[in-house]
């Protein structure tokens, strides 16, 4: 009896062991898919630099529960075809374990049908509500949606007494549904839309809308965009001399913005992730340490940080959590995982899912800032 | 002289009247008027510039004239694009090459076939039996064509690998392939040696003879004179003479604008 | 309202000036060779991007500019000679494909050498826009416009006062013929594919501190150009400077009366009507075919 | 026999799944590839057969993408009949607008057809209330086949398959046809073909709306297939890779589109590993093939391969070309 036990005890612990030791050679894989190139490499890029940032150091600290994690990546250039046919690489040749990625939504939504399909845990980084709206079992998403960037600035707007607004967006996606939750929210906020222009996202001029909207009567003006436009709608804004309190999207929350756009940037607000401002938050905040520690680590490396590579840092992080909860990438306890995430602390605020928030973020996650002499500060 | 033309030939199969055709101000054709009678092999010559081609062009509606008629078989043609001038019966070869170089030989004769085909769209695409007899059809004639010109050893080689020689005669293939009752020949013998024109002489023979009208331009003056039944003459757009071979070298309006006197053609 | 109009007019010039220089680009190299360079946007984005890291290395802007274009010049001279050169003879859509490949491949280059970001360069003369009646306008505009004007002034008495402009005009009317006159047709390639490259960068230079620059800013230009080359007329480079102008001023028009949403597909339904009536272009001459 | 060279294509296309079950690059990147076959074929027959470039193929793609998109989310059509409409309207649009535009030329026509692309894609990008904007259309519902689903990727292999190689065989038809050699005429000399009797207009016509309803039907599929549309599978920059493909694997050769079409869909897959290099690569490819194989990648490598074998018997001589 006694050997028997011993004898048990024995081949369990070899067992364990190999199991063990089979599962650090074997990495746990994540699969990416995100637009480095094209309109949105603005987004993709950083995102991109933080996960291999981070793997590469979470490889280095000995992995995830002792398996060394491999990011695959594929670039879709913001192509939604290529972003189908390389999640089905991802899943079906790379077979990995979960999925980063979708910088945009156009490319997010486009993979849904087949993250459901396949049941794989997927966290996207885009931003329009519709990817977890309704809630999906296998997607979800670290931005901010684009609707709490919407009520933000309508909360400072009404807080100004300005309601007359005049809307001005790029032709993107981005662009488009942040358009979308405007014209939604704006009714609930006692706004009136006086004009509604748009541009190109590679146009290099925007005097003629603006001179529109100087002409329409408004009392602020909204800039929904992404990369070098808003900078130049925000030059040409000056340039046209209209002194209208202006405001854009968390889409250029970036000191990238601020460089394009030099003098005329001055004064604009913009509804942002504090991750920017790091360095003001006062040292009680507990998100303070993260976004320093982010901040810190990418700008060494890398140049300004952006909040999009933050919602990839922030991504990683409830991936990483999951799986150390889950205590295997089994896809379904993975994905029950992250399901389960609480009082998590990332750049984009504090992720408290559920089965019916696939976000987990409040508004309060976002910050108003402003820029004031050629830097961020916070207005509230 | 219409009156005259029409007494001594009593059913023109082409007959011209008053053709004009300008380009910016310059008349290339000023009143051009003949008929040319059916099984007639008729020349139009002249120096260059003098609105052969034009001629040509016009007559197979390529060119708006902007006066006159070309009646062909009792129907007017001006007015119709080219491809309905091809329906009534009028085939015609270039002066610069025009053959289908994307193609071998016997493809460019069969497209000279394409107003006796059928030709539908879907029935091709999807090979219908009929379909498949009629390109069986097709390269028939197309073979038969090739070798009225003695091309047929050369059936499935690319047009374009041909000598310059043999080019000339694909297209006067091409162009009989069509069963023409008129054909315009635009100098065929340019650029060929001598052995090369007197075998487009006896070509040319052998297709009067088939029962095709042929209308000639053509500077090679032995192979003008010794082919054709009837000359007509331009200069600058006009008309200079129309008859007989024999008349016209014998007209002195002729030797001396055009045949320069001093060169005796005689064949 | 004529106060709004005259800015959608100012607002069209300077994007038109813009689009004019690149699409005279385009018509020096088909003048000389048939060939539609689809890399001549990339020229744009590489004079501009050179100057950009030259400024920021330290140097000072004239000296930055006058280098990024002798670059330019340079990329564009190897251009023709290792991709262009070698498929002398080939078909002109072949030789399109290589010019689309050389662009891909430029842009590959622009990306390793400067990354994805958008880089500025600062204005020549400030940024303190100038009144002109009810508009507005940036310095930086005026420089555009002007040495637009320059550029294509000096242009237009290079190809019709100069020998080597008038060789070069004569390879694009009747190549074989300038060959049996012995103009060097190769050598006028290279002159036209050099002074395609350096227009194209003077531009760049020029429209940075206004656009900015990224390695893939070419393709729009590229686009804009090539349109403003063939409504003009292609082959004509005066034609294709009017066509430029034509093309900003309708986009500004079409975003400020009609919809800015559209206005590209108003402009380039615009063009498409041109096109229906006048199918070679406005200023095209009209190929006589000699059959 | 005349389709030998098709017959052993349908054989390799069946025989790869078999070979490599299950695997991404033969399921999925072969169906990818069956659809730009479908549209590099169709495109050139407008190209390479009767000479007309087409800068803005991506435009009939997108249509009869959105058409089957639109109808079958918005309005709840069963996917055959929406298929039918896409192709309809499609069909009727290229109908409409080929007479003006086919009397263009050369680099005008390019514009031209350029312009109805950026339009087009404009539209898609422009109407949200309709196209879904930029974020595209999601949701659509499986390709239904008289009751057959088809769903996952082995099926649409099959299903992607059979139309590409339904498309091939028509169009080998057509091109070896009286009504194919009038369009090849077309391209050799305008003139004689009209003086040949060839309504020279009608046939460029007919090869525009061919060609449309082809990218349409691709159009179809692939909405189907992805369950997903946004405009950018339709811009400017598709419309350029087609030209591409069709040029890469050589003009005026059916097989020779077949073969750019594979070649362009497996750079792309293959490249996207060398991340921030592949388009220094991808361009450098492109200028070497086509400076080193003007003809194109079929004739280019047929060629090779014919060296190759007359090396290996010295002494047939080598048939002139």
């Amino acid at each position: 009896m006694k050997a028997s036990w011993w004898k048990t005890f024995l081949v369990s612990t070899l067992l364990w062991a190999g199991v063990n030791l089979a599962q650090a050679a074997d990495p746990i894989k994540i699969g990416s898919f995100l637009t480095v190139t094209g309109p949105a490499s603005f987004l993709g890029d950083p995102e991109l630099k933080t996960l291999q940032m981070y793997v590469e150091e979470i490889n280095a600290k000995g992995g995830v529960k002792g398996r060394k994690i491999e990011l695959i990546h594929y670039d879709t250039g913001g192509d939604a075809k290529d972003a189908v046919s390389f999640v089905k690489r991802l899943i079906k040749s790379d077979k990995v374990d979960l999925l980063i990625g979708g910088t945009t939504t156009g490319d997010t939504m486009a993979v849904v049908p087949d993250v459901e399909k396949e049941g794989i845990p997927f966290i996207s980084l885009a931003g329009a509500v519709e990817i977890i709206e309704p809630v999906k079992k296998w997607a979800f998403k670290t931005p901010h949606t684009d609707r709490m960037a919407a009520a933000k600035i309508f909360t400072d707007l009404r807080k100004r007494g300005l309601s007359k607004i005049a809307l001005i967006t790029g032709d993107g996606g981005f662009d488009k549904s942040g358009r979308t939750q405007i014209l939604k929210l704006a009714p609930e906020y006692g706004m009136t839309l006086v004009a509604d222009e748009s541009y190109g996202n590679k146009d290099t001029d925007m005097t003629a809308q603006l001179a529109k909207i100087r002409a329409a009567g408004a009392e602020a003006i909204i800039n929904f965009g992404l990369g070098q436009a808003p900078a130049i709608v925000t030059k040409n804004i000056k340039q046209l001399g209209i002194t209208l309190p202006v405001y854009q999207s968390h889409g250029v929350a970036s000191k990238t913005f601020i460089d394009l756009a030099g003098d005329a940037a001055e004064g604009i607000r913009l509804p942002a992730a504090a991750l920017v401002v790091a360095e003001q938050l006062p040292d009680t905040d507990p998100q303070k340490p993260v976004l320093l520690a982010y901040k810190t680590k990418y700008e060494a490396k890398h140049g300004p940080v952006s909040t999009f590579g933050g919602h990839a840092y922030d991504g990683l992080l409830i991936a990483v959590a999951a799986l150390e909860r889950a205590g295997s990438a089994d896809k379904t306890k993975v994905r029950d995982a992250i399901e389960q995430t609480k009082g998590l602390i990332g750049t984009a605020g504090v992720f408290n899912m559920t089965p019916e928030d696939h976000m987990g973020l409040n508004v309060d996650a976002f910050k108003l800032l402003e820029v004031h002499n050629g830097a961020w500060r916070i207005v509230e | 002289m219409t009156a005259l033309s029409s007494a001594l030939l009593p059913s023109p199969l082409l007959a011209v009247t008053g053709l004009e055709q300008s380009f910016g101000g310059v008349m290339a054709l000023a009143g051009v008027s003949f008929q040319v009678a059916e099984g007639l092999i008729y020349a139009v010559i002249g120096p260059n510039g003098a609105g052969k081609t034009t001629l040509f062009n016009a007559l197979c509606g390529f060119y708006q004239p902007s006066a006159g008629s070309i009646r062909f078989a009792d129907q007017e043609l001006l007015g119709l694009p080219p491809h309905r001038i091809a329906a009534r019966g009028i085939a015609r070869t270039f002066q610069n090459l025009q053959l289908f170089f994307n193609m071998t030989v016997v493809e460019n004769v069969m497209v000279g076939c394409h107003l006796r085909a059928r030709t539908h769209l879907l029935a091709a695409a999807l090979r219908l039996p009929w379909v498949q007899r009629q390109e069986q059809q097709l390269r028939e004639w197309a073979i038969a064509a090739l070798e009225l010109c003695e091309l047929a050893d050369r059936a499935g080689q690319p047009a374009g690998s041909l000598p310059y020689g043999l080019m000339k005669r694909v297209e006067i293939a091409r162009a009989l392939a069509a069963k023409p009752r008129l054909l315009l020949l635009d100098e065929p013998a340019a650029g060929l040696n001598d052995t090369e024109t007197m075998a487009l002489r006896d070509l040319i023979g052998r297709i009067r003879a088939n029962g095709v009208t042929v209308l000639l331009v053509e500077h090679h003056m032995p192979l003008v004179m010794g082919v054709s039944d009837r000359l007509l003459v331009l200069d600058y757009g006009s008309v200079l003479a129309e008859g007989a071979p024999a008349d016209i070298q014998a007209d002195p309006r002729v030797v001396a604008a055009y045949l320069g006197g001093a060169v005796n053609y005689a064949v | 309202m004529p106060e709004l109009l005259l800015q959608f007019l100012v607002t069209g010039i300077t994007v038109g000036s813009l689009y004019a220089l690149v699409g005279l680009g385009f018509a020096l190299i088909y003048n000389a060779s048939d060939v539609v360079n689809f890399a001549q946007g990339e020229f744009v984005m590489l004079g501009a991007m050179t100057a950009i890291a030259l400024l920021n290395a330290g140097m000072p802007l004239l000296l930055a500019a006058i280098i990024a274009t002798s670059l330019t010049v340079l990329v564009g001279l190897l251009l023709e000679r290792f991709a262009i050169e070698p498929a002398a003879g080939a078909s002109v859509v072949t030789t399109i494909i290589i010019t689309i490949g050389a662009a891909i491949f430029l842009r590959g280059v622009a990306l390793l050498l400067w990354g994805k970001d958008f880089h500025a360069l600062p204005p020549f003369s400030g940024e303190a826009p100038i009144r002109l009646g009810g508009a507005t306008v940036l310095p930086q505009s005026l420089w555009v416009l002007g040495v637009t004007v320059a550029l294509v002034l000096l242009v237009r008495v290079f190809l019709n006062r100069t020998l080597l402009g008038k060789a070069l005009l004569a390879c694009s009317f009747n190549r074989t013929a300038a060959q049996a006159v012995g103009i060097n047709v190769k050598a006028m390639l290279r002159l036209a594919y050099g002074l395609s490259a350096g227009l194209g960068a003077l531009a760049g230079i020029l429209i940075a501190p206004i656009t900015f620059s990224s390695y893939e800013a070419g393709v729009m230009l590229g686009l804009k150009g090539f349109s403003a080359a063939i409504v003009g007329g292609i082959g004509n480079p005066m034609g294709a400077v009017a066509g430029g102008l034509l093309l900003g001023v309708l986009e500004a028009l079409g975003a400020g009366l009609v919809s800015s949403g559209y206005k590209d597909a108003i402009a380039f339904l615009f063009v498409l009507m041109v096109l229906f009536f006048e199918p070679t272009g406005l200023f095209g001459h009209k190929a006589a075919e000699r059959v | 026999m005349r389709l030998a060279g098709f017959y052993l294509f349908a054989l390799g296309v069946a025989l790869l799944p078999i070979l490599f079950p299950d695997n991404y690059f033969v399921i999925v990147v072969g169906a990818s590839a069956g659809l730009h076959v479908i549209l590099a074929v169709g495109l050139n027959l407008l190209m390479g057969y009767a000479g007309q470039i087409s800068l803005g193929h991506a435009a009939f793609f997108g249509m009869g993408a959105y058409a089957s998109a639109i109808l079958t989310t918005r309005f709840g059509w069963p996917s055959l009949l929406a298929l039918a409409a896409g192709l309809l309207a499609t069909g009727a649009l290229a109908w409409l607008f080929a007479r003006p535009i086919l009397r263009l030329r050369g680099h005008y026509l390019a514009m031209a057809t350029l312009g109805f692309g950026v339009i087009v894609h404009v539209i898609l990008v422009q109407a949200t209330q309709w196209t879904g904007g930029p974020d595209g259309l999601s949701g659509i519902p499986a390709l239904n086949l008289l009751g057959w689903r088809v769903d996952g990727d082995e099926q649409w292999y099959g299903v992607i398959m059979a139309a590409m190689l339904l498309v091939v065989w028509l169009t080998l038809n057509l091109v070896d046809s009286q009504v194919g050699r009038a369009l090849r005429a077309v391209h050799g000399s305008e003139f004689a073909a009209q003086m040949m009797g060839v309504d020279t207009g009608r046939a460029k016509t007919q090869v525009f709306v061919i060609s449309a309803l082809f990218a349409a039907f691709a159009g179809s599929l692939f909405a189907h297939q992805q369950a997903f549309v946004s405009p950018d599978s339709f811009n400017l920059t598709v419309s350029v890779e087609l030209v591409t493909m069709v040029v890469l694997g050589g003009l005026a050769s059916t097989f020779g589109a077949v073969c750019g079409a594979i070649a362009l869909t497996l750079l792309q897959q293959g490249l996207v590993v060398f991340e921030d290099y592949e388009m220094l690569i991808h361009g450098a490819l492109l200028m070497a093939v086509m400076i080193f194989m003007p003809q194109g990648l079929f004739v280019g490598l047929s060629q090779a391969a014919r060296r190759v074998r007359h090396r290996l018997k010295r002494r047939q001589p080598l048939p002139s070309t």
